[in-house]
């Protein structure tokens, strides 16, 4: 028989990628909760509870098992190694498996764990165990329909935040981001307040609109590295499989340190519709991933949603949602399109800045609670933005450790405006006061739970905003504006704490209402959730570099390093 | 790592027990039970305090060992370097990490004494005062939740005070506002309580502003948060040519460009600016009146000892960051506030805010001090104060509690029957305040010394600024003290940092351990401030050290001289280039030395002495010993404190100077210093006429309150009418309040309203125009939008996908052949279109010789 | 088209069949046995060199690729313009053998006896029950409007053109043919070794299908009152 | 194109107007087994083009054939399929009218 045509030289057996797997324990972690999605459909109404609780813990512990590879970044030699150019060896957990291979392209499920990620996923197994912790009184809501639907699209849910943060092909980052859209959509939806439709689709519709722009990138980068590899033929050598790449790729981290790719993306004559390629793709991803952070302008659907969505769901959105944006910055965005990067710094870093001013300024106007919360949320986000703008180690190390530390205080506040508004089922802010008084113990985490959110030192607020502002100081160097902005960043703590304290001091302090006089005490399964996040606050904010920066810095410090190589080509 | 001293076991020992007092009492608080929670925290403050006590005991003998042989250092330097060593790596920025350890050296040892002992007594009389109060506060028991605060605020006074990194150090400088916060709110029903609360925070944050304006600038210049190795830096910074301190080093701030040299000197205004918030200097000293509404022992601890001498504390450790101009500008806030604050408290009646506008005098004094290069007298009268000012609030308490809660001293009078031992122990405050002091002869109580002090110093920056350096050796002259505080004054800006300079040049690279080795820097700057207590022996000092450079005959060598000489040419030149203090400041400061006297008298009389004016206060007057006994206490330690204690223990930071120089390998340094220890008492001799100034200040004020209040109310408020508008004036606080309130808040609810307005409106207007839009397409397709679609883009988006698919389904007749024919026609068009554009190029063509060419190529 | 000349065409209809398939029949056994090979009859399989032959020039060929293909247009016209589907269905039966044939001449000789084993034999029986099942009567009619018919004609002749354009217009490489038509063994081995997973998967669907199909075509389910 | 000589152009040209042929019947009938006489011309026309690929332009093999016989097996399910959705559609509309079983339309 003639013997079969094989496009791509030399021929290899049918694909570019052989399998490699380190562990499957990311793709349990992943597809555990559903999983345990799929347990619920088939158990009773009552049993859909217990069944999500236990995954949702057995996830949560199992992801406590990606930690251990990472304890030994502490030092500077190992650190380095993590996201390098050789990193076949240094990501942990690594699975490779081709999933959808053509003659012209191949699409992975390839998964794997660095600094960036890792703290991410962790804190995303975390807040979903507490969100579904949150939703244990089910039964008493007022709107409880269903209990098995909620509960399956909340390991749903669970299964796309996951996937999203440790998948390293665009492709399957893009189905993950997508997936996950869906659950959230119904859980505000059918679950949420009386204006639930409206913010469901607002939410969804931002959301889509952001990611469409990411699905031209997705396929841009996908053609022009293709190129790339063709135009440089001698630095077309595969770093996995030692093939020479013809085709474009989808890997992300081959796309960040390729150095061909690199060249080809943010040289200045490459051009996408006759503008310049680095900063046109830098912008489409950009403007997906400043929809979930959510930044400046297109920041209006959060507090909608936050209203709406039940508390547990508020819980996640905050607590993980948001940190999507600032992950897919950090992933993609600056890696990759450092040109691009460079080229907005200026716009980026005004966004941030406008975001973190606006939002404190809105919180301040605010008299529903959870609305209050919301626009802190954007505001603390803002800080984020702020410190990727500038490009540098610091200004990175800022922006992850403010996402985590927010990850770790926004759904503590959503929870507690979520335990009072059980009590008294209204969030007027004019309308409560002396609440320490009626609730001592729920005071008391509220007290730590808000000045986290001020930023106060010794808190988690505080190391990520101070780490921005001196990031965004030491850029002084690159970029004329960054002393202003940092000074006009600085102020704004002056507003933060502002509108923390006169919350405070309304539903707090003051007199003791007669109608909120009768409120029980915050109960166990209130205290188990807020207790431990009280104490993350605390021991995050005394000892950042334990928690997270070694397991960061290393990582961040790669991405810097090539960002610097790149940008110093050009 | 080097070996873990005892001291910073003890040090951080005692900055862990209240912590674990306080968790204790968090956990566990309600169980524990009233009187047994205050006890406990009282137990935890009293060992960290026995533990503070044998620290300075073992420190003061340590410092006054001969130095040793080969390292030329005391027991006390090496174990001050050592502890530089012991630091845990906290953190990376960047990548240069932050490493954060005790902070050991003779400042640290009696911070932390003056704080654990003051401390202890206030807790002592907290259990007394708590157990009047705690029941009246609600039906809810909060006792425990007042000692759990007082714990949490003593963990952080003594974290922040052994803290050897500004950014830890500013961490637990915010924590120790947040207990200030709780502890002022601590009666947060109460409206005014809670209002106080939040204006001391915020008020405080403005001034954080710019303490992480300041930290940035550290960051950004000095690459470092340590202190020692900042001050290094700076100095290095500073004395080159090539540094980022220079003229040609320029950053665009707002379009207005920045040269170096002022940016260091915004780097110490902006570190500064954090000492203004807590020690609530002039445009933020709104806050400590207010906070007044706290518990009366957190009035004495917090906002009157501790606390709020925080901001003294922070101006003298950064003390060597501060360029000329940046001291010029602490003198004059310092000026201000001092004069300002004791202006209002003539007219206050109120017997808490009497004194609290007092303290801010105080403060005010003693920044001012700091400003003026007065550094060692700054503490000493912060220390001083410290004791004397917790004890007058305690008794103010006392008298509170006495009268039920009656503040108002215009109820009081004729109290002293009732409660004889507040109203000794208050005298003696008061005398201690006023400078109580017989001149000439060095009798006195604390404020006489400290005070004086500042103002020789201040008279000499004001009148023989311009003396040449080298006139200081001659001891003959009668204001030596005053030309050795100018040297010190050098030393602190740009002297100590070239012994930095000069170390790292004679070993060619900053190792961990040089740079620790100048870790006695401070108290170099100590000595040199210490400067114009000794006289001649400070410019002995100034003269050595430049004898030493220029000849570079010293530990160092070639490369050691030449920098030396360089820094030392641009310390003269810096010297040459500051214009010496206004006239007006001494003499502002020296009225107020005036003034103090006569409010502290007219508070104790109007309180103690003439007849009962309100007849129910005073029937119900007493005191109980719980609460007088720790006022007893501290009324003799202010005695003790004065001769037997903080004497010895300014010798001993002299002393420590002589360490210090030692490190520096400047040898006459070190034999000056050695005759500073035994010389402290010729400062005054130094100042005849100003000693008779001060010291005769509080006889002539005395005797005007006496003749004012002697026969009541009226007098005084005759005088007040007398002044018409400036009392008015006065009694409103110069209107800041309302300045703020009209500024700030209705500012930022204006500026919030305006972002809502915003978000709520603008993008509306943007919606309303999508909306617009969406209505042209809705009537074509014949359906109407909801023409009150406002909010929001994104529904007028859904409204629009809605008739956009109306218009769609029209062809979507549901009929199977319909759908056939479209798609039929569909191919037809799309071949045509390309059969138009390019007839030999579409892709269908090239698809096919492709594959013919590798069928080909294969057969 | 009047409804004279369809009563004229009806009638012809049979005829028609009835010489077109016993031609279709004979041609197939004519091709067999021209191609038939002394070493392949020896092995039991038929192998087609005569094509060979006759597509390189034979004017044989030629002339049965215009009979045939002329058949399978015209009938494909004829199922165009009837307007009973008995009358389609048996216009379809003429294209079904037509292509059969053409199999034949392009030497798809397995090919070919599938088309008219699987097609004319069952497809098309299906169809016709499927006819007879489904009408009140076999020559049930529904009209399409006359404006569809208008529109439908244009756009089928457009999609001709178009298509011929672009077959013509193409640059089409030189042509190479196989060196020998397929023997059936190799198809067969082929069909069971690369071929084997989509073998099996239709032979799953095939199962499926049948399922379905009995399914669905069930009398009277339970629920169907319901339904309805 | 020469007339005598037949080539891979004449079968695809003749596909092409069977094609075209199939998608007129489709596009015309309403009875819903004219369309699926249609589909099989469609079906046919592809054959044809497989197996003349097969032929003329060699690419490997016989999968122009196979292709071809699988074409074949789907037709067969499907028209069994269709067959039996008439008959449902017959049962439940009582006509077999494509046009009147639109009430999905949108």
């Amino acid at each position: 028989m003639r013997p079969r045509s094989v496009r791509h030289q030399p021929a290899s057996n049918d694909g570019w990628v052989d399998v490699v797997q380190e562990t499957s324990l990311l793709t349990i972690l992943i597809f555990l909760p559903a999983l345990g999605a799929l347990g619920i459909l088939f158990a009773p109404r009552e049993m859909a509870r217990v069944i999500a609780l236990l995954t949702c813990g057995v996830t949560f512990v199992l992801s406590l098992w990606l930690i251990p590879p990472f304890l030994g970044a502490g030092d500077p030699s190992a650190a380095m190694d993590i996201f390098g150019s050789a990193y076949g060896d240094k990501l942990h957990f690594l699975q490779r498996i081709p999933w959808i291979q053509g003659e012209r392209f191949s699409i992975e499920y390839f998964v794997g764990l660095d600094g960036l990620n890792m703290p991410l996923v962790v804190l995303t197994t975390f807040v979903t165990l507490l969100a579904c912790v949150a939703s244990w009184n089910f039964h008493t809501w007022k709107i409880n329909k269903s209990s098995k639907a909620y509960f399956i699209l909340f390991l749903m849910l669970e299964t796309g935040m996951v996937g999203v943060f440790v998948s390293l092909d665009f492709f399957l980052f893009y189905i993950f981001w997508e997936m996950m859209l869906l659950p959230m959509y119904f859980l505000i939806g059918v679950w949420g307040g009386p204006r639930k439709e409206y913010a469901a689709i607002k939410f969804f519709l931002f959301t889509l609109a952001g990611s469409v722009l990411m699905l031209v990138a997705l396929v841009a980068m996908f053609f022009y590295s293709a190129d790339a590899v063709a135009e440089r033929p001698d630095l077309a050598l595969s770093y996995w499989t030692g093939e020479v790449l013809t085709t474009g790729t989808f890997d992300i981290i081959e796309l960040s340190t390729n150095q061909a790719i690199q060249t080809k993306f943010n040289d200045g004559g490459t051009m996408f519709l006759g503008l310049r390629f680095a900063t046109t793709m830098f912008m489409f991803l950009f403007v997906g991933f400043a929809v979930k952070l959510p930044s400046f302008p297109v920041h209006t659907w959060l507090p909608d949603a936050h209203v709406e969505a039940p508390t547990p769901v508020s819980m996640i959105l905050a607590g993980v949602l948001l940190k999507m944006g600032g992950y897919g910055f950090l992933r993609l965005c600056y890696p990759i399109f450092p040109a691009g990067g460079y080229w907005w710094s200026a716009f980026l870093a005004a966004l941030g800045l406008v975001s973190i001013i606006y939002g404190a300024l809105c919180a301040m106007a605010q008299t529903d609670f959870k609305r209050l919360v919301a626009y802190s949320s954007i505001s603390h986000m803002g800080y984020v933005l702020l410190g990727i703008s500038v490009m540098s180690q610091t200004g990175f190390q800022g922006a992850m450790f403010q996402m985590i530390a927010h990850g770790i205080s926004s759904p503590m506040c959503f929870f507690l405006v979520g335990v009072v508004y059980e009590r008294a089922h209204h969030r007027e802010i004019n309308r409560f006061g002396g609440l320490w008084l009626t609730m001592p113990k729920y005071g008391t985490m509220a007290t730590i739970g808000f000045f986290a959110s001020l930023g106060l030192p010794g808190l988690c607020g505080f190391i990520g905003e101070i780490w921005v502002l001196l990031g965004v100081f030491e850029a002084r160097d690159r970029f004329e504006w960054a002393v202003p902005v940092a000074i006009m960043a600085a102020a704004a703590v002056i507003l933060t704490a502002g509108y923390v304290l006169w919350l405070i001091q309304r539903v707090y302090l003051g007199k003791e209402k007669p109608e909120h006089a009768g409120f029980p005490e915050a109960t166990g399964r209130e205290m188990s959730i807020l207790v431990p996040l009280a104490v993350l606050c605390i021991l995050f904010g005394i000892l950042p570099k334990h928690l997270l920066f070694d397991y960061v810095n290393g990582t961040l410090n790669q991405i810097v390093g090539t960002m610097q190589d790149v940008l110093a080509m050009y | 790592m080097a070996e873990i001293s005892n001291y910073e076991i003890y040090l951080m020992a005692g900055v862990l027990i209240p912590l674990a007092s306080f968790f204790i009492l968090m956990l566990f608080g309600p169980r524990i039970g009233k009187p047994v929670a205050g006890w406990l925290t009282v137990l935890a403050m009293a060992s960290s305090c026995a533990l503070a006590t044998i620290t300075l005991v073992g420190w003061h003998a340590d410092v006054n060992t001969p130095p040793d042989s080969i390292t030329g250092r005391t027991v006390a330097q090496q174990l001050s370097i050592d502890a530089s060593h012991n630091q845990f790596h906290w953190a990376d920025i960047g990548s240069v990490p932050i490493k954060i350890g005790v902070k050991l050296d003779s400042l640290t040892v009696i911070m932390f004494f003056m704080v654990t002992f003051i401390a202890t007594w206030i807790f002592i009389f907290s259990v007394g005062y708590m157990s009047g109060h705690s029941d009246e506060v609600d039906g809810k028991s909060k006792y425990h939740r007042f000692f759990c605060y007082l714990s949490l605020f003593g963990f952080s006074m003594l974290g922040l005070v052994i803290s050897s990194n500004l950014l830890f150090l500013f961490m637990l400088w915010e924590l120790v506002g947040l207990c200030s916060y709780l502890l002022i709110g601590f009666y947060f029903d109460k409206k005014f309580a809670s209002n106080a609360a939040m204006k001391a925070f915020i008020t405080n944050r403005v001034g954080d502003f710019g303490f992480i304006f300041g930290l940035m600038m550290v960051f950004f210049f000095l690459k470092t948060f340590d202190l020692d190795q900042a001050a290094i830096e700076f100095g290095r910074q500073f004395a080159s040519s090539t540094g980022v301190f220079d003229a040609g080093f320029a950053i665009n701030l707002f379009g207005w460009h920045v040269s170096g040299a002022m940016l260091a000197t915004m780097m110490g205004i902006g570190l500064f600016c954090g000492a203004m918030g807590k020690s609530a200097q002039f445009p933020l000293q709104v806050w400590l009146p207010d906070a007044m509404a706290g518990p009366t022992p957190v009035s004495a601890l917090i906002h009157a000892a501790t606390m709020v001498a925080a901001g003294v504390y922070l101006v003298a450790r950064i003390f060597r960051l501060l360029t000329p101009e940046a001291q010029f500008f602490i003198a004059v806030i310092g000026c201000i506030t001092l004069t300002a604050m004791a202006l209002i408290a003539m007219v206050q009646t109120d017997i808490k805010k009497c004194l609290a506008y007092s303290t801010l005098s105080q403060l005010g004094y003693m920044i001012f001090g700091m400003g003026v290069g007065a550094w060692t007298a700054a503490l000493f009268h912060l220390m001083l104060h410290a004791f004397f000012k917790a004890m007058l609030f305690l008794g103010s308490g006392q008298v509170i509690e006495g009268c039920h809660h009656e503040q108002d001293m215009r109820k009081m009078g004729g109290l002293m029957k009732k409660m004889p031992m507040t109203g000794i122990t208050f005298l003696v405050g008061v005398l201690a305040i006023s400078g109580f002091g017989i001149p000439l002869m060095n009798v006195g109580l604390g404020g006489y010394f400290s005070k004086d002090e500042i103002l020789a110093v201040a008279w000499d920056r004001a009148y023989m600024w311009h003396e040449p350096i080298e006139h200081h050796g001659d001891s003959g002259h009668g204001d030596a003290g005053g030309h050795g505080d100018s040297g010190g004054y050098a030393d602190a800006s740009g002297h100590a940092d070239l012994g930095g300079y000069g170390e790292i040049d004679s070993h060619g690279s900053v190792m961990p351990s040089d740079a620790s080795a100048s870790s006695f820097m401070l108290v170099s700057d100590q000595h040199g401030s210490t400067g114009h207590d000794t006289g001649h022996a400070d410019s002995g000092h100034a003269d050595s050290g430049h004898d030493d450079s220029g000849h570079g005959d010293s530990l160092h060598g070639e490369a050691g001289h030449a920098s030396g000489s360089h820094a030392l040419g641009s310390v003269e030149s810096l010297k040459a280039s500051i214009p010496p203090l206004p006239k007006w400041m001494f003499w502002l400061a020296l009225i107020t030395a005036y003034v103090t006297p006569f409010y502290m008298m007219r508070c104790w009389w109007m309180t103690f002495m003439g007849k009962p004016r309100d007849q129910h206060v005073y029937d119900h007057a007493h005191e109980s010993p719980l609460m007088w006994v720790p006022l007893v206490a501290l009324a003799i330690s202010t005695f003790g404190a004065s001769y037997f204690v903080f004497r010895p223990m300014i010798a001993d930071a002299a002393g420590a100077a002589t360490d210090a120089t030692l490190v520096l390998g400047l040898d006459g340094v070190a034999e000056s210093a050695e005759t500073a220890s035994g010389a402290l008492i010729h400062v005054h001799e130094a100042h005849h006429w100003l000693a008779y100034g001060v010291g005769g200040s509080w006889v002539i004020a005395f005797f005007v309150a006496f003749l004012i209040y002697r026969n009541g109310l009226a007098t005084g408020a005759k005088l007040k009418a007398a002044f018409g508008p400036l009392a008015t004036l006065l009694e409103h606080k110069y209107y800041f309040d309302e300045l703020y309130d009209f500024l700030l808040v209705r500012g930022c609810r204006l500026a919030a309203a305006v972002c809502r307005a915003f978000d709520t409106y603008v993008i509306d207007l943007f919606a309303n125009l999508s909306a617009s839009i969406v209505e042209r397409f809705a009537v074509f397709s014949g359906r109407g939008v909801d023409a009150h679609v406002v909010d929001g883009v994104f529904n007028g988006l859904a409204a629009a996908s809605m008739d956009v698919s109306d218009l769609v389904r029209s062809p979507q007749t549901g009929r199977i052949r319909n759908y056939v024919l479209f798609a039929a026609a569909a191919a037809v068009v799309v071949v045509m279109v390309m059969l138009y554009f390019d007839g030999s190029d579409y892709p269908v063509v090239r698809h096919a010789s492709t594959i013919g060419a590798s069928s080909a190529g294969i057969q | 088209m009047v409804s004279k000349g369809r009563t004229k065409l009806n009638r012809l209809l049979p005829t028609c069949l009835s010489l077109v398939l016993p031609a279709v029949l004979m041609c197939g056994g004519i091709t067999m046995a021209q191609g038939t090979t002394p070493d392949a009859m020896g092995s039991g399989v038929p192998h087609f060199d005569g094509v060979q032959k006759s597509v390189s020039g034979g004017i044989v060929e030629a002339i049965l690729f215009y009979i045939f293909g002329g058949t399978v247009l015209a009938a494909a016209i004829g199922v165009c313009v009837s307007k009973r589907v008995v009358r389609m269905a048996t216009w379809l039966f003429g294209t079904l053998g037509g292509v059969a044939v053409l199999y034949f001449l392009l030497g798809a000789n397995y090919l070919g006896v599938i088309q008219l084993i699987v097609y004319a034999g069952g497809t098309l029986i299906l169809l016709v029950f499927g006819v007879m099942l489904t009408s009140k009567s076999p020559w049930v009619r529904f009209e399409c409007p006359r404006g569809e018919m208008v529109v439908a004609s244009v756009v089928s002749i457009l999609l001709f053109a178009s298509l011929t354009t672009v077959l013509v217009t193409a640059e089409w490489p030189a042509q190479s043919q196989s060196a020998d038509g397929v023997r059936i063994a190799e198809f067969g081995k082929e069909l069971l070794t690369t071929y084997l997973v989509p073998f099996e998967v239709a032979s799953v669907m095939l199962l499926v299908v049948m399922i379905a199909a009995a399914y669905l075509a069930r009398q009277d389910r339970d629920d169907s009152e319901g339904a309805n | 194109m020469p007339l005598l000589e037949i080539g891979l152009m004449h079968y695809l040209i003749l596909a092409a107007a069977v094609f075209s042929c199939g998608v007129f019947v489709m596009s015309t009938k309403r009875n819903a087994i004219g369309i699926l006489i249609g589909i099989e011309l469609v079906l046919n026309a592809v054959n044809i083009n497989f197996v003349a690929f097969d032929r003329y332009q060699v690419v490997g093999g016989c999968d122009g054939q196979i292709s071809a016989v699988f074409v074949i097996v789907i037709a067969a399910a499907e028209a069994a399929v269709a067959v039996a959705i008439c008959m449902n559609l017959y049962k439940n509309l009582n006509t077999i009218d494509v046009d009147r079983g639109d009430s999905l339309h949108g």
